[in-house]
């Protein structure tokens, strides 16, 4: 597969791509993971949404 | 359309849409892209001016495509928020900037990166990339105001209100660079006609990388939605915490 | 329409009290046209060739000094909140202030500009022109100023954020500024600058009404 | 004329400040808001002013004046002065009546209102001159000079020593008694006859 002369600016290119979409994934998918973390930490201390049942301690 | 809004409305609901609707969105865009890049390496033909540095439009397009329809999402979103008060709105416009930013960057990498083979210079002040450094300056407004104000509530109606005065203003920045590119340049036709042997290739990673931005849109989206779960949890949390005397606190 | 024109009258009376702002405004345009030469080098054919860009950029970056001001002395003061339950809804309210911003900045800019294109080697012939362009784009960068002063009432780093926002809302009054005045030296100078002229005007009258608009908007949400 | 707010709910800053609040404010009263800071004295009196958006419930202005919205009838005094240091005393209060009554200041009300709160010989001095408790009784003679069916004050006594606070009182009084509306946010107790309290804490217990 020769890509001629200018191979280094399709090659160029495509990795900019790949780069910056990759990351952006990979910053979506950690993103996500640190808020179900939290979400599940806040979970195990009883703090319940208010659509929950409220919260034992009122005081 | 009203009822689909309104029916996707509900975060709860729309987290139980996008849950399900995301791993398939993201899979075709994975089957489109794959397929689209085997077209283009394997089968496309060269270009017979350029040869075949013609492969770097099968990425600029569709990046060029995405920068500007992820702006006129956002300013659907902000409609939407400062219209009908749409409690997603400002999650998708939030969630949509980055994305847009990233694409529009992309295109004008991508865009210099052709042009380097074409025209012998990295950067060329031809209307159309002009307008999307233009656009990239208005991405980075977007993102710039959300983050420099700290009420939540207020930078999504803000950054909803610049993102509108964008788009009026756009068309206007879009003719008044192509008279002042005309002023200064004979017309760069970027593109020729594309040949129909390109269409076909070009038309599958368009929608191949639409798709992908869909699935990051509402992968992003849902992350937003956990995250404003989580400081409401906070918030309430740090509210029941409170040291004052019992009657003066906050009950519920 | 007291109300209105009672509003332009104290922003100017305030303007013209404290100086301060105009003074920084024009003084910086002042140092912005000066350095060009420095940074370009003191060629006069080069310098003449420029010189109307550079006029126009130091112009909207000047301009943009004092823009910040427009609506946060009254948020700090309290008047803000008045100003919000007067007789005139929040969209003149804007569009006072974007005019005694404009009366009070934008044309002592306009003015100053000839005497500064000097420095820059400008033709001659094209002063009349340079100022009746600035004269005429000047209320755009008041009223999209004032959309931008908004914004970034309560932000942090106010300023550099509004010069991000509102700089590439400039771009038309920009382009069409340069446009009158390289049209006016050119060959066919009537026809070509009275073009550009009708077209700098509409891009003013177009952010005279997007301007308050959008800064009442913004306005409204700030008073939450 | 009276102001009904019904089954309020107002949301700030991502929390629900105030909820299930309802009143009305007849001609001649005093409405008091008191509680501890956060209980919501601020945010309902904003929302009165219609610069808060509510989440739930209406307020509105039964029999005023049918043209204009409830905040062009009122006068909202908030922690700051809204007075310009670089213009006199008069100068502010002129403009003021011109602004909010969109007709020139009647100098009749302008002198009654400067001397009422003991600035009738500060009337030229520019504002910078004046000390905290100078500046704020110019900022509450805004209240006199320009006449409003419906005061909305956010801690009034802020700065102002006990002779000037007795000065607000008796114009408060005064307002109420010609048949004006007030809605006073405070921590002191102010000398306000027909006054009635509304305890914001206790009512967020009871929700």
């Amino acid at each position: 597969m020769d890509l001629g002369p200018h191979a280094v600016f399709i090659w160029a290119s495509y990795a900019a791509v790949t780069v910056t979409i990759g990351g952006l994934i990979a910053w979506i998918v950690y993103d996500g993971a640190n808020q179900r973390a939290a979400l599940a930490e806040l979970e195990d201390r009883g703090v319940r949404r208010r659509g929950g049942k409220p919260t034992g301690t009122s005081l | 359309m009203q009822s689909w809004t309104q029916r996707l409305a509900n975060p709860t609901r729309f987290m139980q849409v996008s849950g399900t609707l995301l791993p398939w969105v993201a899979a075709a865009a994975a089957a489109l892209i794959a397929y689209g890049l085997y077209l283009v390496f394997f089968v496309a033909p060269p270009d017979y001016q350029q040869g075949e540095t013609v492969k770097i439009m099968y990425i600029h397009v569709p990046s060029a495509w995405l920068a500007l329809m992820t702006y006129g999402l956002i300013a659907i979103s902000s409609f939407g928020l400062l219209v009908f008060r749409h409690p997603l709105a400002d999650v998708s416009a939030k969630a949509a900037a980055p994305i847009g930013a990233a694409f529009t960057l992309l295109a004008l990498i991508t865009g210099s990166l052709w042009g380097k083979p074409m025209w012998g210079t990295y950067w060329v002040w031809d209307a159309r990339l002009t307008s999307v450094l233009i656009l990239f300056f208005l991405y980075l407004g977007l993102m710039a105001l959300r983050s420099s104000l700290d009420d939540e509530g207020t930078a999504a109606k803000l950054t909803a209100v610049l993102a509108l005065v964008g788009t009026a203003i756009l068309p206007i920045i879009k003719f008044s660079v192509e008279w002042w590119n005309t002023l200064h340049q004979p017309s760069t036709n970027f593109t020729s006609t594309v040949d129909p042997s390109m269409r076909w290739p070009l038309l599958i990673m368009a929608v191949g990388f639409t798709l992908l931005f869909i699935a990051m849109h509402l992968a992003a989206m849902r992350n937003e939605v956990l995250r404003r779960r989580v400081k409401a949890l906070r918030l309430q949390e740090a509210a029941s915490r409170d040291g004052l005397p019992a009657h003066a606190s906050a009950a519920e | 329409m007291t109300a209105f024109f009672a509003l332009i009258k104290r922003d100017l009376r305030l303007a013209f009290r404290e100086g301060g702002a105009l003074g920084t405004a024009l003084g910086f345009f002042v140092v912005v046209v000066a350095l060009m030469p420095l940074g370009l080098g003191p060629d006069l054919k080069l310098l003449s060739r420029i010189a109307s860009g550079v006029l126009w950029i130091a112009l909207l970056l000047s301009a943009l000094l004092s823009l910040g001001r427009m609506f946060e002395t009254d948020y700090e003061d309290g008047s803000l909140d008045v100003l919000a339950t007067g007789a005139v809804p929040l969209e003149l309210v804007a569009a006072a202030k974007s005019i005694a911003h404009w009366l009070s900045t934008g044309i002592p800019l306009a003015v100053l500009a000839p005497i500064l294109g000097i420095l820059l080697n400008l033709d001659l012939a094209a002063f009349p022109m340079l100022v009746a362009a600035m004269l005429i784009g000047t209320p755009a960068v008041s009223f999209l100023g004032a959309v931008g002063a908004a914004l970034t009432l309560k932000a942090r780093r106010g300023g550099l954020l509004l010069a991000l926002i509102v700089l590439p809302l400039y771009i038309p009054t920009l382009i069409f500024g340069i446009s009158a005045l390289s049209a006016a030296l050119g060959p066919d100078a009537a026809g070509g600058s009275a073009s550009s002229l009708m077209i700098l005007t509409a891009i003013s009258l177009v952010a005279a009404v997007l301007g308050p608009v959008a800064a009442a908007a913004a306005l409204r949400i700030q008073l939450h | 004329m009276q102001i009904i707010a019904e089954n309020l709910a107002i949301d700030r800053g991502g929390r629900t400040v105030i909820d299930g609040l309802s009143f009305t404010v007849p001609s001649g009263e005093t409405l008091v808001l008191s509680g501890s800071n956060g209980a919501g004295k601020t945010t309902l009196l904003r929302a009165v002013a219609a610069f808060l958006p509510l989440t739930r419930g209406s307020i509105r202005l039964e029999d005023g004046d049918g043209e204009k919205s409830l905040s062009e009838q009122a006068h909202v005094v908030g922690h700051a002065n809204a007075a310009k240091a670089n213009l006199t005393v008069a100068e502010n209060l002129a403009f003021w009546s011109r602004f909010l009554a969109s007709k020139p200041p009647s100098g009749g009300r302008v002198a009654a209102a400067l001397e009422h709160f003991g600035l009738a010989g500060l009337a030229d001095f520019p504002v910078a001159f004046l000390s905290a408790g100078q500046r704020r009784r110019a900022g509450l003679a805004r209240l006199l000079a320009v006449d409003r069916p419906i005061w909305l004050l956010d801690e009034p006594t802020a700065s102002l020593d006990a002779a000037s606070s007795d000065l607000l009182s008796r114009a408060v009084n005064l307002h109420t008694h010609a048949g004006g509306i007030a809605i006073v946010a405070t921590h002191l107790p102010l000398a306000l006859d027909r006054a009635r309290e509304l305890n914001l804490d206790k009512l967020r217990h009871a929700a």
